[in-house]
């Protein structure tokens, strides 16, 4: 409908390959990005920022993680909560011992060390496909789950266990730690975010994005085309892993500021990025999105729904049918769309295009 | 699974003729060294290597004793896992809620027990209340998503899971239960052997629980060796228009199977209940059911059989001997890197069927 | 588009590729037994036989999918036992398939695109930002690309993705990913399988324009004996994975033992 | 226009150097190739033109000579027009989709020298046809592909020629001089290009045309509508038909606006929608299949969206045009029209590539009414003209703030009209043709010496002044009552209704008039879906009886709106049939501009039309057909025929007297 495709016409290749060749969509994200940057910290609530922009956010870089391995490269892991966890002690350890070199270059590199353990439990996925290749990678989550219980180095010997965020500051302005306030810490987060999404669609739209996806679609006829199967597999490891390093590091320092690390890298959490994955939408990034943007809504959501529907907060009961409504909710979406929200989106907007024709 | 597989076996057999080669020298060559004193006691490579043979060789009860041990959570091990492998070589369908079942027929049983209903009427109520489950999920998950990629199945037992979670503690409340088992007529107490200059104490429980074990095998064998639904479902195994042709829908085969893996679950629960207590914390015990899974092969009851014994005396003795080294709590990854290193020589499983890829 | 720059040592009529006493089994089960004979650098050579005569498996074993037991190939002056079958695309063999094995998530560029693949080298760097080397070497292999979307006339349905296309679309979509892999030797199974008449015109007059432009050597496998007759230079023909006739079209027609084994049967 | 301005560039090649002067680095034309729309601006434009002419001479090309110009719309095609021009030499445009016959016969006639085909289908038709064309010696093509092993003695590719030509260009002065003298050497009055007509009947004509003729009209025509250089064009039309040579070739270089060629033929619409054009041409039937295409589609649509669309579609009915024709209207329509605009009109003009459109024309053949104020309503400034290759197309125009669905409005500039006794148009104008090409016969009896062409239409002007064609004059027949017989006009009332693609009417010297009906696959085939009448064939379906009933009330309608009309209430058709298949150009049913060819079908379907006159309520057809493959069928079928009643006609006539 507000499309005006008529006159958009490409005179080279640059413009036909552009990720936004449309005039309307390069508007419409321009939009959005001016929303996030300055609409949000301008006029949303702490508390919103706090309980859904961040961590919708963090979801979002690990959901294109494990975009990036299982709807792009189709690789199922189940080890994504354990990588983030790498990224999140790395970046610990990094500032511990570099408290001089700016906290956000130490967020980013902890994606590397991170990558490089994905690469390494990357490896049986030279031999073993399918959910072999996914119990697979729960020998990853378990292996690192117990390091970060054992390994006291990994939390300073911290007497709580638990990786405690210090003041970091960005132009004297406090980013992480207590007292660095949720606009700080969403606008570096958001920052960060926007960089590393559109590296990402960068990369899945160009040359390697290829061979991912060919290898996802019919790995047999890729390997024929001369596109070695396990050097691609490992870097869609490296690349997923990067994401997830990342976005625990974030989550540690921007969003929790701290705490007891093994809960917040525990299996369920892998479960729940691939979760995301699906709901948004396997192979689409802007799916990613909106699958983080889901879950982390739910519960709030569920927070204040819950005593509309008569059930006492806090309760256990409440923390029951909680668990009751995800579950209904995942079979739901997965039986009115197993191609994930991205799928509606795209749907909508063809719609849009072809309007008001129906085809 | 995997093309290499298929088309280069004397290379599969070359590697790993020289690994094991390989291995079986460095033994040796162990063994020679810190017998000829080459290292000493204490030397790092002699506590790793050596001295956990020397403790078993020295206390011959002991590695006994861990090895029965080892051998009846195997036991259980494997009736997750056989209830696992009903399931999927049926439908095909990734069942990454049968631990949840177990934990969830348990509770059914116990908290039916509570409420004042006699305990083998309870048992009975348990049995119809796993298929009423079994329809459920064939009406409300399986049918709607009847030839969707497998990846949406596995999520969607996920949700199950979750469903499973809320219901059960909505109904009988979270906090753990004693197991009915004298009311169940099963032994209480412990044998004592004398053997090995040692004692050997075997819990009656656990005799119970491997007897039944076998019963029920040796049930489902004859189940499905010898009636029309049995071999209906074998064949539904090969290719679903096979069991049309037997005369029986595919969706009736489907309540059939998640049937009888949730009488599966109630035995497995039941047994397990005895041991310790009846919680969700079992749930995340039963993911040991995944390594067993891989090194049995997805579609092997077998497989899941040998597999769950080996898992079991392998991470017991492992904790056992080795984990004190390392700071104990090793069984928690140990399952999934003994599965591991079997899945580098036989990427299908134990007993997995070799697969030739066409094209 | 010009022709691949692959190997110039070879004068057209060389021997491109010769298959000596190649043997393959499946856990006792014999493939191929013993099949020996070559293809001409320029050539389109036909592999005929009855279904199960083991015509794929031969395919298979000339682009490395499936490792003899026993015998030899010798591609370009190189001989070799076995190799990956990244390695025989390296080396410029490239391969349709029977039942098309098209990436079905992707549209019909991103599949021509991707079977650039090989030829692209840009860093990795430079990919996250879609710019200096990754970018022009992008938009070269485009026009590569364009230029095979304009020799099989598939421009309309340039931007579709293949799983939506009609199947003769899409076994033209394969050949371009092969075509854009500029290979010295094509392999092409089946490529007129369960087409219509008119199809198959298309796609012979295809195969055969890629002939004659690119200079490329063709290797096809097809049931349909008239389109070999007309197409093919030689044909070899198997039965049971042994090699029963090898030689021009219509001596081959002519053998006696042909005629039983393979025209008699009908299909 | 000035006069020195004219006299100073008064040929194309002349025009297009001073384009390369004062407005180099513009877009004279774009090509949508390998996926993306190459562009060339006017020097470049110039420098390959020069280049090719260069080549030509070499070859031989002398001022006078003719060449063949064959394929689709293609940039390189364009050039060779240009490049023949600057040698004095004249091009002579060919249709792409003419088969070896035609084309045989038009090269022998145009004695031409040199051809440029456009591909390999073309090239294997120009040398199937070489031998009956002994002028012919040279042939030079576009598109390499498939042409690699033929011989290439008397066969060269484009670009391997303009590369030569741009080397002689640098090496050699002396042939950059030459060039210069001789395009300066060209005048106005030289000899620009011959068009050959598909005549309805008979031979095709070579219709000579001088640069005077084209480029004055031409720059009439922009002039008339103010069209400049940021103007987008789309070349879709065959290169042979005066049409696309006015349009895509001589205004685009007189008033400097860009032309583009489709990426083939079967992306137009896709690619029309890419350029978004602004200065649009197409014959009625092009707006007509959208507009069919449009409804058929909305059909499906869900149900509020359905009545959401007809809702506006209402609204636009009721102001669309006032406001477009500037026209005061209730501020309610005003705003409800906005809210149309954002909601459908301006959507739909997107998909139909018209959103940017200032001009759009319709003429070859009336529009349906309904059709014309459709798109007009959506806020599209479609107009009709009136126009012969004799004329350089213009006769008439509509004039903005002047359009009417049943005329085809005022003279041009510089042109003359007026109505012969017997109704039949004349006019004069400087667009006027020469001669037709070694034909004076023909020539004479077309042109008059004072100037004065009879176009062979009959029409009468009405109130305002504005023309009205009713019909081919020799076509219009007399009944045997005396009243008047115009086939066309009735064929063209018929045809207004989606349903029916081709009409032939009959009545000359009969009782009464009488139809063929051809129906519209995708309209009718849409209908019986939707009342779920089943059919196999096309052959099934035009023989339904709910879809004769269907036709029957159009017939009807039809003949009501007769009834009224001056001196038209005699011709109101009484029987009709719907022919049992489509009528074809590959069976010589229709011209390749898509005419029915009613003399020719009269014949091939004779037992029909005895059948239609002699009271039967049904006929046998066997008639043998052409596959699009090019084999030969044959179609047998019992064809049934309706009777229709006749409306009684008010005494009436005046509005023609009155005109005249």
């Amino acid at each position: 409908m507000f499309y005006r495709e008529a006159g958009q016409y490409k005179t080279s290749y640059a413009a036909d390959m552009a990720i936004f060749p449309l005039l309307q969509d390069r508007i419409g994200i321009a939009v959005i990005l001016a929303v996030l940057f300055v609409g949000v910290p301008l006029f949303a609530s702490e508390f919103l920022i706090s309980t859904v922009m961040i961590p919708t956010l963090v979801f979002s870089l690990a959901a294109i993680g494990l975009n990036v391995l299982t709807g792009y490269t189709g690789l199922i892991s189940l080890g994504t909560g354990a990588f983030m966890g790498v990224g999140a002690y790395a970046c610990y350890k990094l500032t511990t011992y570099f408290p001089g070199v700016n906290i956000i270059v130490w967020i980013v590199a902890s994606g590397f060390f991170s990558a490089a353990v994905g690469v390494v439990f990357g490896l049986p996925s030279l031999r073993i496909k399918g959910f072999y290749l996914a119990v697979a990678t729960l020998a990853a989550q378990f292996f690192l789950q117990w390091c970060f219980v054992r390994v006291p180095w990994l939390y300073n010997y911290n007497a709580s266990g638990a990786i405690e965020v210090p003041l970091r500051t960005l132009f004297g302005l406090p980013v992480t730690g207590p007292n660095a306030t949720p606009e700080a810490r969403y606008l570096v987060l958001l920052s960060i975010v926007v960089g590393l999404t559109w590296f990402a669609s960068n990369l899945v739209h160009g040359r390697v994005g290829r061979s991912w996806m060919a290898v996802r679609d019919m790995d047999i006829a890729a390997e024929l085309m001369g596109i070695r199967l396990l050097p691609t597999k490992l870097l869609a490891f490296a690349v997923s892993s990067f994401y997830a390093g990342v976005a625990g590091a974030a989550m540690m320092f921007l969003w929790y500021g701290g705490g007891e690390a093994n809960d917040a890298f525990n299996i369920n959490q892998s479960f729940l990025i691939l979760f995301m994955v699906i709901i948004g939408g396997l192979g689409s990034l802007i799916g990613s999105f909106f699958g983080a943007a889901f879950i982390s809504i739910l519960p709030t959501v569920l927070k204040f729904g819950l005593p509309a529907m008569g059930v006492p907060l806090g309760g256990a009961t409440a923390e029951h049918i909680t668990y009751l409504v995800v579950g209904g909710l995942i079979i739901f979406f997965l039986v009115v769309e197993p191609h994930g929200l991205a799928r509606l989106w795209q749907i909508g907007k063809q719609k849009l295009r072809i309007w008001p024709f129906p085809y | 699974m995997s093309a290499t597989e298929a088309r280069e076996p004397p290379m599969r057999l070359t590697a790993t003729g020289w690994t094991l080669v390989a291995l079986a020298a460095a033994v040796a060559l162990l063994v020679v060294a810190s017998l000829s004193g080459l290292i000493a006691k204490g030397h790092p490579l002699d506590t790793l290597f050596v001295d956990p043979f020397r403790q078993m060789v020295d206390a011959p009860d002991l590695l006994v004793q861990t090895i029965w041990e080892g051998l009846v959570s195997g036991v259980l091990y494997a009736l997750i896992a056989l209830g696992f492998v009903l399931i999927f070589k049926a439908s095909g369908v990734f069942n990454f809620a049968q631990g949840i079942m177990v934990v969830f027929a348990a509770l059914t049983l116990v908290g039916l027990h509570e409420m004042g209903v006699p305990a083998l009427l309870a048992l009975v109520l348990a049995v119809g209340v796993m298929f009423v489950l079994a329809v459920g999920v064939e009406r409300f998950v399986l049918r709607p998503l009847v030839n969707q990629p497998d990846i949406i199945l596995f999520m969607a037992t996920f949700g199950i899971t979750y469903v499973l979670i809320g219901l059960g503690e909505l109904v009988f409340g979270g906090n753990p239960k004693q197991m009915i088992d004298e009311q169940l007529f099963l032994p209480k107490g412990a044998i004592e052997l004398k053997m090995l200059g040692g004692f050997v104490s075997l819990q009656k429980i656990d005799i119970a629980a491997a007897v039944i074990a076998a019963a029920m095998i040796a049930a489902l064998a004859f189940f499905f060796q010898h009636t029309r639904i049995g071999r209906a479902l074998r064949a539904v195994a090969d290719s679903h228009k096979a069991a049309l042709s037997v005369g029986i829908s595919l969706n009736q085969i489907w309540v059939i199977v998640w049937f009888t893996a949730g009488v599966v679950a109630l035995v497995t629960g039941i047994m397990w209940g005895a041991r310790s207590d009846v919680s969700f914390a079992l749930s995340t015990i039963a993911l040991k059911a995944l390594p067993v899974l891989i090194l049995g092969g997805f579609t092997s009851v077998p497989g899941a059989i040998v597999g769950g014994l080996i898992i079991g005396v392998g991470e017991k003795i492992g904790e056992f001997y080795w984990g004190p080294l390392v700071g104990g709590g090793i069984e928690s990854w140990l399952a999934y890197f003994i599965a591991l290193a079997f899945l580098l020589f036989r990427p299908q499983g134990l007993f997995g069927e070799k697969i030739i890829e066409r094209i | 588009m010009r022709a691949p720059g692959g190997d110039t040592r070879l004068a057209p009529g060389d021997v491109l590729l010769s298959v000596e006493g190649v043997s393959l089994s499946f856990g006792g089960v014999k493939a191929i037994t013993d099949v020996s004979f070559d293809i001409r650098k320029g050539e389109i050579r036909a592999i005929i036989g009855p279904n199960g005569a083991g015509k794929t498996s031969m395919l298979n074993v000339i682009n490395g999918f499936y490792h003899p037991q026993q015998g030899r190939i010798t591609f370009k002056g190189a001989t070799r036992q076995k190799m990956r079958p990244s390695v025989a695309a390296a080396q410029g063999i490239a391969r349709t398939f029977q039942n098309v094995a098209l990436f079905k998530g992707m549209s019909t560029l991103d599949n021509i695109m991707a079977g650039r693949t090989l030829k692209m080298r840009s860093p990795f760097f430079w990919q996250l930002f879609r710019h200096g080397p990754a970018l022009t070497e992008e938009i070269a292999h485009r026009k590569v690309v364009e230029e095979i979307i304009d020799f099989l006339e598939i421009q309309a349905i340039r931007k579709t993705p293949v799983g939506k296309l009609p199947y003769g679309l899409q076994k033209r979509v394969e050949l371009g990913r092969a075509l854009a892999m500029q290979p010295d030797l094509l392999l092409l199974d089946e490529p007129m399988a369960g087409m219509n008449l008119e199809e198959k015109e298309d796609m012979s007059r295809f195969i055969l324009d890629v002939n004659n432009q690119y200079g490329t050597t063709i290797a096809l496998i097809e049931h349909d004996m008239g389109v070999v007759m007309d197409l093919s230079d030689r044909v070899v023909v198997l039965e049971y994975g042994r090699k029963i006739a090898d030689g021009a079209p219509d001596e081959v027609k002519r053998n006696k033992q042909v005629i039983d084994a393979y025209l008699g049967v009908p299909h | 226009m000035t006069a020195e301005e004219a006299s100073r560039e008064d040929t194309f090649p002349k025009l297009l150097a001073r384009n390369a002067r004062t407005r180099g680095g513009r877009p004279a034309i774009r090509h949508k190739d390998l996926g993306i729309w190459q562009t060339w601006s006017w020097t470049e434009v110039e420098a390959q033109c020069r280049a090719l002419a260069v080549f030509l001479r070499e070859l031989g090309v002398r001022p006078g000579d003719t060449i063949a110009i064959v394929g689709h719309n293609r940039p390189r095609l364009y050039w060779s027009m240009m490049a023949a021009q600057m040698l004095g030499a004249v091009p002579v445009p060919v249709y792409a989709d003419s088969v070896a016959e035609e084309m045989a016969y038009l090269l022998a006639h145009a004695e031409v020298k040199l051809a440029v085909a456009q591909d390999q289908e073309q090239v294997d038709k120009l040398i199937t046809v070489a031998e009956r064309v002994p002028t012919l010696h040279r042939i030079l093509y576009d598109e390499e592909r498939g042409l690699r092993n033929y011989d290439h003695t008397n066969l060269k590719p484009l670009d391997e020629a303009i590369a030569s030509g741009l080397d002689a260009l640098r090496d050699d002065p002396e042939a950059a001089r030459a060039l210069d003298e001789s395009i300066a050497a060209g005048k106005g009055a030289d000899l620009a290009i011959i068009l050959y007509t598909s005549g309805t009947t008979g031979r095709p004509k070579g219709v000579m045309l001088t640069h005077d003729n084209v480029l004055i009209s031409a720059r009439n025509g922009c002039a008339f509508d103010k069209l400049d250089e940021t103007e987008e064009v789309i070349a879709y039309l065959p290169i042979a038909w005066v049409g696309d040579h006015i349009f895509s070739y001589a205004q685009s270089i007189v008033a400097g606006f860009c032309v583009n060629c489709p990426e083939s033929p079967d992306t137009v619409v896709e690619d029309r929608r890419e350029i978004g054009t602004t200065y649009a041409f197409a014959p009625p039937r092009v707006y007509e299949n959208l507009l069919t295409l449009t409804m058929v589609r909305m059909e499906d649509a869900s149900a509020p969206k359905r009545r959401m669309f007809a809702f506006f579609l209402a609204v636009a009915k009721r102001a669309g045009e006032r406001i477009l024709n500037g026209e005061p209207t209730p501020l309610k329509d005003r705003l409800l029209y906005a809210l149309g605009e954002a909601l459908v009109y301006g959507p739909l003009k997107n998909r139909f590539g018209l959103s940017r459109v200032k001009v759009a024309y319709t003429a070859g053949e009336a529009i349906g009414p309904e059709i014309f104020r459709f798109y007009r309503s959506l806020g599209i400034n479609l107009k009709q003209l009136y126009g012969q290759t004799e004329a350089s197309v213009y006769v008439t125009l509509q004039p903005d703030g002047e359009i009417r669905a049943d005329t085809v409005g005022r003279p041009g500039l510089e042109v003359e009209v007026k109505i012969a006794d017997d109704g039949e148009v004349l006019f004069r104008s400087p667009g006027v043709f020469k001669a037709y090409y070694k034909d004076p016969d023909a020539t004479a009896r077309t042109k008059t010496p004072d100037g004065w062409v009879h176009s062979g239409d009959a029409g009468f002007f009405d109130r305002d002044g504005h023309l009205k064609i009713i019909d081919r004059a020799k076509d219009v027949g007399r009944m045997k009552d005396g009243s008047l017989f115009p086939p066309k006009y009735l064929e063209n009332k018929l045809k207004f209704y989606p349903n029916i693609k081709e009409a032939v009417a009959f009545g000359d010297g009969r009782d009464f008039c009488a139809a063929f009906i051809n129906i519209d696959l995708t309209a009718v085939g849409n209908w019986a879906e939707r009342n779920n009448v089943v059919y196999a064939s096309y052959q099934e379906l035009a023989a339904h009886p709910l879809v004769y009933d269907m036709i029957a009330a159009h017939v009807d309608e039809v003949n009501r709106s007769l009834a009224v009309e001056p001196r038209m209430g005699g011709a109101q058709i009484r029987r009709f049939l719907v022919l049992p298949k489509e009528l074809d150009a590959d069976d010589g049913e229709l011209t390749r501009t898509q005419k029915v060819r009613r003399g020719f079908i009269a014949e091939r379907y004779g037992a029909l039309v005895d059948a239609l006159y002699s009271g039967a309520k049904e006929a046998d057809l066997r008639v043998e057909v052409t596959f699009e493959d090019g084999r030969k069928g044959v179609i047998a079928a019992r064809v049934g025929i309706r009777d229709c009643a006749a409306h009684p006609v008010p005494g009436g006539g005046e509005t023609l007297e009155a005109a005249e």
